[in-house]
């Protein structure tokens, strides 16, 4: 951990440079102006003090053209920030598509936090250099925010719905991770790390690891017996899950929503909130209390499997269950 | 010592000194000072808890408190000084005590409901204060669900329902000055001609009346679900947290308003009094001031950049941030264009007033980061947010406020200040507070987060530096409040114009009898016209420092 | 802010006299009505029509009541302002706050398809140069 | 509501400079009653919009007969208010005492309907934090009859504390210092009870026909 003071933080993310830069524009803004206005106030002050014999001439009620000029050149230089900050907002809200999931599950004071290929950490994130990971993430009480000041990412993680963004390391190395929504009494103490490896490295400490996340899903699956309605020969009974993830879905009342993580999670617990199409009144029970958060995204992870082609090749050799 | 010997004249001061007649008094000069009584403690319970985090922050681990009780001293820092001082500060002081008389009336609108809202504030403390001392409660001023609802196990209730009531308060106060502004102006005053210090009142009780009531409403939704299980924001249910940030934010940033606009209208008087000069563009202030009002309730988002709002309307509110700046700005040019061409005079109250111009000039642009989208998502919740917001709260209200006790204390009690112990107190307060602020600056881009008990070392010398700074600070406050408390007895009497000010407060006795005016004054020329009576001696006359003189 | 010194009797001032009782009962009536047609209105399958027509309903009768029963029909301009400061301020509270619940979902990029999401081992991402400068 | 003694108060220049206050001053109030419903209002067109369904469903189970009753016991109680007001004018203390204690009836009649409805949720099991057993239609009804329960006992408040001012009225008239010299009270009470009739009107709609 670097623990050497400095004035600037490291830059360690595509996002860092690109966030400084505009920081550093409004910084010369600020700097300008207020420059502008102690220089004008202490020349004011000098030149026109009490009892000073210098020609002050007629008082100037007011100026239009003065008051128009200093409200339209401010506001139009405020836009020009306004899309400039925006366009990288955009960029930073929406993850790319191939970008290497990470499930993040945030608790009252730590952050635990599950790769798809198993391997599973708490307050600590391997991630490699030079590839986009996306981090899809929820709390199991109150409101937390996953913030690394080096990749200038801050995301704040809400129970009962998840919420993504996502990072591209530039440097490997370790970087503090701060929890930045004030979550309790040890909300200072929900630090981590996050180490950033080569690639090849981040491979090797992947290998160790036993059992994809799917595979749990896949468990979960069977044991909640998902599968009594979820599954061809259960007849017409609930919609068919293999490769619905991703996809747009029809809805009763007309609406078209596309299948995403938090309309899967919305069904597991809350059935009645989005009915498909053609399925009436379903009978399906809430799973409200009986499925913590992991296994819920270890479901909807099995579920990203099933509507992809063949599952990860370095996934459990179960790939091709009878389960649909 | 010699009191000078002029005939005792009756004045609201003397009218009667028993309990009953401060208690139970309806003018409005009385209220004024027992809110000036009411806020000045509050504002010394806040600043001890501000000063007792300080020390625990000057090292890295948790050394003097625990956590437990660092989030309960943060919190109450937060509550007692944004709900018990800064919001009701200049209005129910400076704007009880001087709006009656600037705008020519014999008291307010409605004087029973300004006792009830003297009274309610008072009950409005009582709680929060039986909340600290029961041991206080851990939620941070922003309240927050599903932790204040449900996971926070400290007096969440009694100080919810604290800050509560100390919002009819100020409801109350606001409606007093509404109906006063709009139908008891002397005759002869239109609104053109009306102090400016008058308009930000009436712009700041535009805001209190459109915002505090949804405070209200969703206080009365958090108490339901933490005391009765209704689960109206328990995500369990399929409620939404973001929906609690949409109704809180949409009070509290205009709230923000509601602090700096009074702060504004006293800097517009303190400037245009100092300068000796009419005000630059008195119409362009004006359309500020309620521009300001207007737009501070379309803002509201940009507290929610990062917390899962969504990315369209996260640019709807950034563009409405920027467009709210303007009327700051606007400001803030016209005070110093109006130092142009005037004969400016260094009295404590234009340090004050130049003081808010300069460092409320640097919290109104680092705002500009905030309002930045891609910037705030790496700012947000940091120390860069909190030294923005203390450089236009404790840089800009309270040093506007207290500039404002020291130009109005003359009328108030008749007798002048110390001057060279309020200057020297004016510069300790303003270096105080740039040291204390400017470095959390700095550690707020370094990313330290807000409400951090325990922080990694490389921030431990920025954090040292600004307890430093608060040390200095703290003691800068406590100068005033005792000079101030000498100066009743032994400070030399003020005439009624000190100052040599225009304006219609200043044309009455000082202070002034209970019915403000022997006759109501009619008026004539338009504000701060120093023109046609700079050929009185303006000299202010030059006190004796001390008392023995 | 019209500059109009206050204490002439302003024109447009209420001149201190109620409305007449034929006009309240009229009035009275024309609320029953309109409750009775918003109850109907609910019966009738009207899908998603059933929204917009209660809430204009309730709108006719809050602005029956507000112009006639509150005297705002001969009230001074000032009872104008304040209900139209609270109607443009209560929109702007509902609007943007529906600004926000309506665009969540706008754009959502679809997600990779799956190959591509799992980690490939051998490869080095073309787009991870050495070290950034 | 403004000073009882005489009509005129000391620092008011005449009376209608007195009366121009007092009807801004309960304006003024109204609009903070605007904003403070507007915000439980909107709170629940918000989860309405999030839960289509779950929401009718839930809002189907509310008696609709008892809210039409309802609406329209709130609609005569503003006319015989309106009345009062016009009987204060004329200075007909009969009258005036007659209709106010007409609306304060009504007033009742509807807080008991009101009682009778709440009670039939009770029985239910749909009370919210008390007893509320889940049904097929899942945990997020619970949270339609929370903002259900928070809408209607925020208007029965506003409800009592109008009921509590006028009967503050009735004294005052049954004294004789209401007329036509000094009806600012009663006019200034039946624009408070006018508003509190407005916000029925909507919730009327969005509770119980949706």
């Amino acid at each position: 951990m670097p623990s050497q003071f400095r004035f600037f933080p490291e830059q360690a993310s595509t996002f860092a440079s690109r966030i400084d830069l505009l920081y550093f524009v409004l910084l010369a803004i600020t700097v300008v102006m207020s420059v502008l206005i102690f220089v004008m106030i202490l020349f004011f002050m000098i030149r026109y003090r009490r009892g000073s014999k210098v020609i002050r001439g007629p008082q100037v009620g007011s100026n239009l053209r003065l008051e128009l000029l200093w409200s339209i050149i401010p506001l139009v230089i405020m836009m020009g920030i306004f899309a400039w900050g925006a366009d990288i907002y955009f960029d930073r809200s929406y993850p790319p598509a191939a970008a290497l999931d990470v499930y993040v599950v945030g608790k009252q004071w730590m952050w635990k936090l599950q790769h798809p290929q198993g391997k599973r950490e708490i307050n600590e994130l391997h991630v490699p250099r030079g590839y986009p990971v996306r981090l899809t993430m929820i709390s199991q009480d109150v409101i937390h925010s996953f913030y690394v000041p080096a990749f200038r990412m801050k995301q704040d993680v809400l129970p009962g719905r998840y919420t993504t963004t996502w990072f591209e390391a530039t440097k490997t190395g370790e970087f503090h991770l701060f929890c930045a929504e004030y979550c309790g009494t040890d909300h200072s103490r929900m630090k981590g790390r996050v180490i950033v490896m080569e690639p090849a490295e981040y491979q090797a400490w992947l290998q160790s690891s036993t059992g994809t996340f799917a595979s749990r899903g896949e468990q979960v699956f069977n044991d909640f017996r998902c599968g009594s309605c979820h599954s061809p020969e259960a007849g017409n009974r609930a919609p068919l899950l293999t490769g619905a993830f991703g996809r747009p879905v029809a809805l009763v009342g007309g609406q078209t929503i596309t299948f995403d993580e938090n309309y899967a999670r919305e069904s597991i617990l809350h059935p009645q909130a989005k009915i498909v199409a053609g399925f009436g009144e379903t009978a399906m029970p809430t799973f409200e209390g009986q499925l913590d958060e992991e296994q819920i995204l270890a479901l909807i992870d099995y579920l990203k499997s099933l509507s992809g082609q063949a599952a990860s090749p370095s996934a459990a050799p179960s790939a091709g269950s009878s389960a649909p | 010592m010699k009191m000078s010997a002029i005939e005792p004249r009756t004045d609201y001061l003397n009218a009667g000194y028993s309990v009953r007649s401060w208690l139970l008094t309806q003018d409005h000069k009385r209220i004024a000072l027992l809110y000036l009584l009411a806020i000045t403690c509050m504002f010394f319970i806040g600043g001890a808890a501000a000063v007792l985090f300080r020390l625990d922050l000057m090292t890295p681990d948790a050394d003097l408190v625990q956590s437990e009780t660092y989030n309960k001293l943060f919190t109450m820092h937060g509550v007692i000084m944004v709900f018990f001082f800064l919001i009701p500060s200049i209005p129910a002081v400076l704007g009880n005590f001087l709006l009656p008389l600037m705008i020519g009336a014999r008291d307010l609108a409605f004087p029973k409901l300004n006792l009830l809202s003297w009274y309610v504030f008072i009950a409005g403390g009582a709680f929060t204060i039986w909340a600290i001392v029961h041991g206080g409660v851990d939620t941070g001023w922003t309240f927050y669900t599903p932790y204040t609802s449900t996971y926070s196990n400290t007096h969440v209730m009694s100080t919810a329902l604290g800050v509560f009531i100390v919002g009819f308060s100020s409801i109350l106060t606001a409606l007093n000055f509404l109906v006063t502004i709009h139908t008891m102006r002397a005759p002869g005053l239109t609104w053109f001609r009306l102090p400016l210090f008058v308009w930000t009142m009436y712009a700041t009780s535009l805001v209190i009346m459109l915002g505090t009531p949804v405070l209200s409403i969703v206080i009365f939704l958090v108490a339901l679900e933490r005391g009765l299980g209704f689960g109206i924001f328990d995500p369990a249910l399929g409620g939404d947290p973001l929906l609690f940030q949409h109704l809180f934010w949409f009070y509290s940033h205009p709230a923000v308003y509601i602090m700096v606009l009074p702060a504004m209208g006293v800097i517009s008087e303190l400037v245009t009094c100092f300068a000796r000069k009419r005000v630059f563009g008195y119409h362009f202030i004006v359309l500020a001031s309620l521009g300001i009002a207007v737009l501070g309730f379309l803002v509201w988002g940009h507290h929610m950049f990062v917390s899962g709002q969504s990315v369209y309307a996260g640019m709807v509110f950034s563009i409405l941030s920027f467009l709210v700046a303007v009327p700051s700005a606007i400001k803030v040019f016209n005070w110093t264009a109006t130092l142009y061409g005037g004969q400016i005079g260094y009295e404590t109250p234009m340090l004050y007033a130049l003081g808010f111009v300069g460092l409320f000039t640097i919290g109104g642009l680092t705002g500009l980061f905030l309002a930045t989208t891609a910037v705030d998502v790496h700012v947000h919740d940091t120390y860069f947010v909190v030294a923005h917001f203390h450089y236009i709260m404790v840089g800009g209200a309270v040093m506007a406020y207290l500039g404002g006790i020291h130009y109005w204390w003359p009328k108030i009690t008749g007798r002048m200040y110390p001057e060279w112990w309020a200057r020297l107190s004016a510069l300790m307060i303003f270096v105080g507070f740039n040291l204390t602020f400017f470095p959390q600056f700095i550690l707020g881009y370094l990313g330290m987060p807000r409400r951090y008990h325990v922080y990694p070392e490389e921030f431990q010398m920025l954090n040292v530096l600004s307890s430093a700074g608060a040390s200095i600070l703290g003691v800068g406050y406590l100068l005033p409040m005792a000079y101030f408390t000498w100066s009743l007895w032994y400070s030399p009497l003020a005439g009624d114009n000190p100052w040599g000010a225009t304006g219609l407060e200043w044309q009455t006795t000082s202070p002034p009898p209970t019915e403000n005016f022997p006759v109501i004054p009619t008026v004539v020329t338009e504000p701060y016209d120093y023109e046609t009576n700079s050929d009185q001696t303006i000299t202010v006359r030059r006190q004796g420092e001390f008392a023995h003189e | 802010m019209s500059a109009h010194a206050h204490q002439q009797h302003d024109a447009t001032g209420h001149h201190d006299e109620a409305g007449s009782v034929k006009l309240y009962v009229t009035i009275f009536v024309a609320l029953l009505v309109l409750t009775a047609a918003t109850v109907a209105a609910s019966n009738v399958p009207l899908g998603r029509w059933h929204i917009p027509v209660a809430i204009s309903i309730a709108v006719i009768k809050a602005l029956l009541v507000l112009l006639f029963f509150m005297h705002l029909l001969g009230g001074s301009r000032l009872q104008w302002l304040v209900v139209a400061a609270a109607g443009c301020f209560a929109t702007i509270f509902v609007s943007l706050i529906g600004a926000d619940y309506a665009s969540r979902d706008w754009y959502l990029p679809p997600p990779a398809p799956l190959e591509q999401q799992i980690w490939q081992p051998a490869e080095i991402p073309p787009s991870a140069p050495a070290d950034k400068p | 509501m403004s000073s009882s003694a005489g009509a005129l108060a000391h620092h008011f220049a005449n009376i209608h400079q007195q009366r121009t206050a007092a009807r801004l001053g309960m304006w003024i109030f109204l609009l903070t009653e605007v904003m403070f419903f507007g915000g439980a209002i909107a709170t629940y067109c918000i989860y309405r919009t999030l839960h289509p369904y779950v929401f009718e469903a839930a809002g189907r189970e509310l008696s609709k007969p008892l809210g039409t009753l309802n609406t329209v016991v709130l609609i005569t109680s503003s006319l015989t208010m309106a009345l009062s007001v016009v009987a204060a004018h004329s200075g007909n203390r009969r009258r005036l005492l007659g209709w106010l204690a007409a609306t304060m009836g009504l007033g009742l009649v509807f807080l008991g309907v009101k009682a009778i409805e709440w009670y039939t949720e009770y029985a239910h099991h749909r009370v919210p934090g008390l007893n509320f057993t889940p049904d097929e239609l899942g945990p997020t009804a619970e949270l339609f009859f929370a903002c259900y329960f928070a809408l209607t006992s925020l208007h029965a408040l506003h409800m009592i504390i109008g009921l509590a001012v006028m009967g503050v009225l009735v004294r005052l008239a049954y004294q004789g210092r209401l007329g036509p010299e000094r009806f600012i009270p009663v006019e200034v009470t039946g624009l408070y009870w006018h508003f509190v009739d407005i916000v029925w009107i909507f919730l009327f709609p969005l509770l119980y026909l949706l």
